[in-house]
C-alpha cells in the first residue's frame, strides 16, 4: 500500500481546512477525549434538534488522520437523526476494523471510504476514531439525558 | 494410557537428554518448583527477538504493530484457556507478582480516599481467609496486609492427609469476609480444593475468591467460569512457558475497580507533574514495556499443552501418580505426606522416609539423575501443622514416564540400604 | 571514529536484516523504546533453557546448582558493570518495577511500625524531589508515595532545551528532602543530568539519592560509586538483554533497611501461619522463582557491551548525534527538543516539522523502513512544560550508522515534499 | 565423586550418635540458627572458661551432613581458646568454600576433614556451615559481653 493512497487528496483537504473545527455555543453536551498513546486530544460539542443531530462543533490537536476524520464526521453526521448517525459510525468502526480487507461504500460513507486505508495501520485506527469516539460518546449521553 | 505417548514428546525437550551425574541420564521429577521448556517455546520467543523485537503500544513503525500483535495473540491464547476474556489477563513477572498484585489492589484502595466504597475497601473490622497450607506466595502478601489494614487474619485448618478442613466454613467466612484467598492444589499434598464449594459461601457473604492456580493450569483443564471465582494467579515457568511471566485473570467489573501496584509508563489515561489517571484493565496493571518475549513464549506453551490436551496431561499424571503412590507406599519406613489414595490429587507427591533425612535422600537421588525437591517446599507452616521438618518431594507432568516412577521407587530402596535403614 | 565498525557488528542482530515496508531494509533508530538482541543473548536464554534450567536456590540436585551458578554468574556480571557489590544487585521485570520497589520501600516501612527511625519513614514532614523531565516510570511512583504519606512533592523546572534548571536547588533540596529521584539522561531530550552535583547536595541534607539509568546504563559508562548516589534502576531490554528483566541496584546499608514490596517464596527467614521475618538483601527483594533465563540474558548482553567497550559506544553515538544534529538542523522548519549542540548530551534526539504532525511524519519514516517513535515518550509534564504536544524521536545504538542517520534526514525531507510544507 | 566419599563412615556415625547433642545449663549465650531454604535448625550453647572455649552444647533437626558437622565442631573447639576456635572455624570455611580443590589438613580439622567432600555440592555447603556459623555467633556474641 502506497503512502499516497493513505493520504489521498482529500484527507489532506480536511487537514488544512477542518470542518466544524470551531467551538460553538450553545450546545447541549461536551466530551473531551484523548489518546494516552499519543497525547492527541479533541473537545466536542453537539446539540441536538429533535431526534436529530444539529450541530457538531470541535476542537483539538492531532495528526491529519485525526483530523480529517473528525472533520468528515462532523460533516457526515449533522442533519441526520440519532440513529442513522450511530449506524453511520458503526459502520465506519467495522471500515477501520477491517485490517484492510474492505473498502467501504461511497454510497453510505461518502468521504469517509478516504480513510479505508487506515485500516491497514493499526497504529493509526485510533486515530481515526479519535472523533467519532467522541462523537459517539456525545451522542449516547444527549439520548439518555 | 492416556491419550499421548509420553515417550514420544520427550524429543521436543532437549533437556531431558542430559546425562548428569555419574552418565546418569536426566530423570526431572522436580516439575513442582518447575518445568521444562519445549522447543516450540524457546523458538517462539527467538522469533520474536529476530523478527519482530519492538516495544508495544508504542512505536508507529512496522515492527511496533508486529510485537504489539504478537503479544496481544499470546493475551488471547492464555483467556481462552481459561475460559476468560482477553481483557481480564494481566501479564506479570510471576503468580507471586499477580498475588501480591491483588493484596496491593486493597492496601491501595483502603491508603486511597477514592477507595471508600469499593470492594477492595478494608479496615479491622473485615477478615481476610487463608489456609494453612499455602504456599508462601499466597500468604506473606495476605499477612501484609492483614498487619497494614489491621484486618483480621484467619485460616481453614488441614487435617491429617493434609486436606483443607472445611468443618468451620460458616464461621470462618462470614459476613465481614473481604477475601478469601486460597490454593487450587497444594505444591506439597497434591490435595485438591473443592473450589466451587468455597467460592459459593464466598459469594454468599459477598467476599472475592482469590485462587492460587500455580499447581492446577499446568496440570489440568481450567475453567474461571464454572469455578465461581475473582481472580486467578499462576506462573508460566511452571507450564512449560519461560521464566520470567506469569498470569493474573480477574473479573473485568472488579479490575475496573482496583488500584494498580506498579505506576509508570504506559498505564496512564493522562498525566500532570502532579497527578495522573490511570487507563482501564489490563493496561493499568502493565505498568512499563512489558515482558513481550516472555508473553509470546506462554502463548506457545498454551499451544503445546493445548495440542497434548489438558484432560489427556491429567489423565496421564493420574496414571504416574498411581504407579507412584502404589510404588512408595509399600516401601517400610516411608509415609506418604498428603493423601495416599489417587482421589482429588494432582501429581505432586510428598514423603518421609524413616532415618534418612530428605536432605540425604535428595542426594542419592540426585547421585542417579533424579531430580526431586526437598525441603519445606515454601509452605513452612503446612510443614509446622503437619508435624514434619521437610519433605522430599517427587512432582509429575506430561513426559514424565512409568519407567522413570520405578526408578525413583527403586532409588528409595536403594538409599535405604546405603543408609543402613 | 569510535573503536569499533558499527557495520561489522551488524552480523550480530539478526533483525537489522529485515525488510520491512516496501521492500525497505529496516533502519531501527527506536532503541531509547527497547534495543535489539543479538545472538549471544538469545543463545544464552536456550543454552539455560536447554541444559540448565531448575529452580534456582531451591532443588538440592545439579540442574538447580547449575541454574543457580548461572543466575549467580549473571549477577556478578550486572555487579561489576556498574562498579556495584553482587548482593547489591537485584534482579527485577524492568525499570518501572525496581522504581516502584523504593518507592514502596518508603510507604511500606512508613506503614510498618518497625519503619520508624528508618531512614525510608516519611510523613507529612518530609519532602519528595523530583523533575519536570522525567519518565512516568519516576515521576507517577513518587507521586503515588506523596499522595499516600503526606509528603511533599517537588521538582526541578526544565530550561528551554530540556535542561533541569538547578538555580534553586538549594531550596528544593533541603533539610526536610527524604528522596531526590531523577533522570540520568532524558528519555525525550538525550539531555544527561549533572548527577554528583545534585547527589552531594542531597547527601548534604542526608536525602537518598535514586538514578533512573534507563538511557544512561546501555549507553556509557556508569560508575554508581563515582556517581556518589544511593540506588539505580535500568531496564534489561534497553541494553541488548531479554525484555522481562530489569536492574535495582542499592546501596547494601540501605537495602538492609529497606522492607520488601513483594512477599512470597525465597525471600524468607521463617515463617508461620501469622507472621514472617525476611531474608537478607539481595534475596528479601527476589520474592518467588526469579527471571532466570531473563538474568542470564542479561549477562550475556554485559559481556557483548563490554566487548565493544561503554567507551567506544558513547563515542560512536556521539558522532551519530553530531551528524543527526547537523543534518536535521539544516532542515527548514524542523525544530530540535532539547540541546542543539552536542555537549553533554547522548544519542536521543526529539524534534518537530512545522505542519506535520509527528504521527504523520512517522508514518513517512515507516514507509522508508525508518523506525522511530512519535508522541509523548511517556513523558507527558516535559511536554507540557516545553509547550509541545508530541515529538518525533530519533535514538541510537552500536549498530546504528552513519549512513542510517542521512536517511534518517533525508527522509524527513522528503516527508515535507509530500505533506507539501 | 562416590556417594561413598561424601558420606564418609565417620559422618554417618556421628549422625548416629552426635556428640554434644543435649543442651547443657549453665550456659553463657545461646544462639539458634536456622536454613530457611530446607528449615533445618540448631539451637547452640556456649560457655566459656576463662579466655577459652567451656562447654558446647546443641539441639537440632537438620540432615547428616548438619548434624554430623555440628557434632564433629563441638567436639574441636571445647577447650580451645577463643581465637584458636575462630580460627578453625575461619578453615573449615575456606574447605567449604574451595568448590572440592583442596582435602583439608587433618592434622588441623581432624574429623573435620570428613567433610571435604561436601565441597563439591554448592547446595549442601550450608549445611555443613550451619552449627559452625551458631558457634561463630555465639563466640563473637561471648566475646563481646
Ligand atoms: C528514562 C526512562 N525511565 C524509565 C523507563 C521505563 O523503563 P521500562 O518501561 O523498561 O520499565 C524508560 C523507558 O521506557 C525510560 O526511558
Ligand atoms: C502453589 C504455589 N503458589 C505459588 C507459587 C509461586 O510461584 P512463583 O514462584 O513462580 O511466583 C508456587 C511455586 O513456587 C506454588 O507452587
Amino acid at each position: 500500500m502506497s503512502l499516497e493512497s493513505l493520504y489521498q487528496e482529500i484527507i489532506l483537504d480536511h487537514y488544512k481546512n477542518p470542518h466544524h473545527k470551531e467551538l460553538h455555543a450553545p450546545y447541549a453536551i461536551e466530551v473531551h477525549h484523548n489518546n494516552p498513546s499519543c497525547g492527541d486530544e479533541v473537545t466536542l460539542r453537539l446539540s441536538l434538534n429533535g431526534d436529530s443531530i444539529g450541530q457538531v462543533s470541535w476542537s483539538g490537536v492531532g495528526c491529519s488522520i485525526s483530523q480529517a476524520s473528525t472533520s468528515i464526521m462532523s460533516d457526515l453526521v449533522t442533519g441526520k437523526t440519532m440513529s442513522e448517525a450511530l449506524e453511520l459510525e458503526r459502520i465506519f468502526l467495522e471500515l477501520m476494523q477491517s485490517k484492510g480487507n474492505f473498502s467501504g461504500d461511497v454510497e453510505v460513507l461518502e468521504d469517509a471510504v478516504a480513510l479505508s486505508g487506515v485500516a491497514k495501520y493499526p497504529a493509526r485506527v485510533k486515530c481515526a476514531l479519535l472523533g467519532w469516539m467522541a462523537f459517539r460518546d456525545a451522542a449516547l449521553r444527549a439520548g439518555s439525558s | 494410557m492416556a491419550g499421548f505417548d509420553s515417550a514420544s514428546l520427550r524429543g521436543d525437550f532437549p533437556i531431558l537428554d542430559r546425562v548428569v551425574r555419574n552418565g546418569n541420564r536426566l530423570v526431572y521429577l522436580d516439575n513442582g518448583a518447575t518445568s521444562q521448556k519445549p522447543r516450540s517455546v524457546v523458538d517462539a520467543e527467538r522469533e520474536f527477538y529476530f523478527h519482530h523485537n519492538a516495544a508495544v503500544h508504542r512505536g508507529a513503525h512496522l515492527l511496533a504493530e508486529e510485537a504489539t500483535d504478537a503479544f496481544e495473540g499470546a493475551r488471547t491464547k492464555v483467556a481462552s484457556h481459561v475460559n476468560a476474556k482477553s481483557e481480564e489477563i494481566i501479564f506479570t513477572k510471576s503468580a507471586t507478582e499477580a498475588l501480591n498484585m491483588v493484596a496491593y489492589g486493597f492496601l491501595n484502595a483502603t491508603l486511597d480516599k477514592s477507595g471508600v466504597g469499593s470492594p477492595f475497601h478494608i479496615d479491622k473490622s473485615k477478615n481476610i481467609v487463608v489456609s494453612e497450607l499455602e504456599h508462601h506466595a499466597n500468604l506473606l502478601p495476605w499477612q501484609q496486609l492483614a498487619a497494614r489494614t489491621g484486618a483480621q487474619l484467619r485460616w481453614f485448618p488441614v487435617d491429617p492427609e493434609g486436606r483443607l478442613d472445611l468443618t468451620n466454613i460458616e464461621s470462618i467466612i462470614d459476613a465481614q469476609t473481604a477475601v478469601v484467598a486460597l490454593t487450587h492444589q497444594s505444591n506439597v499434598t497434591g490435595a485438591i480444593t473443592d473450589v466451587p464449594l468455597i467460592s459459593n459461601r464466598a459469594r454468599q457473604v459477598g467476599a472475592i475468591f482469590v485462587l492460587d492456580a500455580c499447581q492446577s493450569v499446568p496440570h489440568m483443564k481450567v475453567d474461571v467460569q464454572a469455578l465461581n471465582i475473582d481472580f486467578l494467579a499462576y506462573s508460566g515457568h511452571k507450564a512449560l512457558g519461560p521464566t520470567g511471566v506469569g498470569v493474573l485473570w480477574g473479573r473485568y467489573e472488579l479490575l475496573e475497580q482496583m488500584p494498580p501496584m506498579l505506576t509508570g509508563g504506559s498505564m496512564i489515561e493522562s498525566a500532570t507533574i502532579t497527578s495522573a489517571t490511570f487507563a482501564s484493565p489490563p493496561k493499568r496493571f502493565e505498568a512499563g514495556v512489558p515482558n513481550m518475549a516472555q508473553a509470546v513464549g506462554l502463548g506457545a506453551a498454551i499451544d503445546y499443552l493445548n495440542n497434548v490436551g489438558m484432560g489427556a496431561i491429567a489423565e496421564h499424571e493420574s496414571e504416574l501418580t498411581s504407579r507412584a503412590l502404589a510404588g512408595l507406599g509399600a516401601i517400610s519406613g516411608l509415609t506418604i505426606i498428603g493423601p495416599t489414595n489417587n482421589h482429588a490429587r494432582g501429581g505432586v507427591l510428598s514423603f518421609t522416609v524413616e532415618g534418612i533425612h530428605p536432605h540425604d535422600l535428595g542426594q542419592v537421588l540426585d547421585d542417579k539423575g533424579i531430580a526431586v525437591r526437598t525441603g519445606h517446599h515454601c509452605a513452612w507452616p503446612l510443614m509446622q501443622a503437619l508435624k514434619v521438618n521437610a519433605t522430599t518431594r517427587a512432582s509429575f507432568y506430561l513426559y514424565n514416564t512409568e519407567d522413570e516412577v520405578d526408578q525413583l521407587v527403586a532409588a528409595v530402596i536403594d538409599a535405604k540400604r546405603f543408609f543402613k535403614v
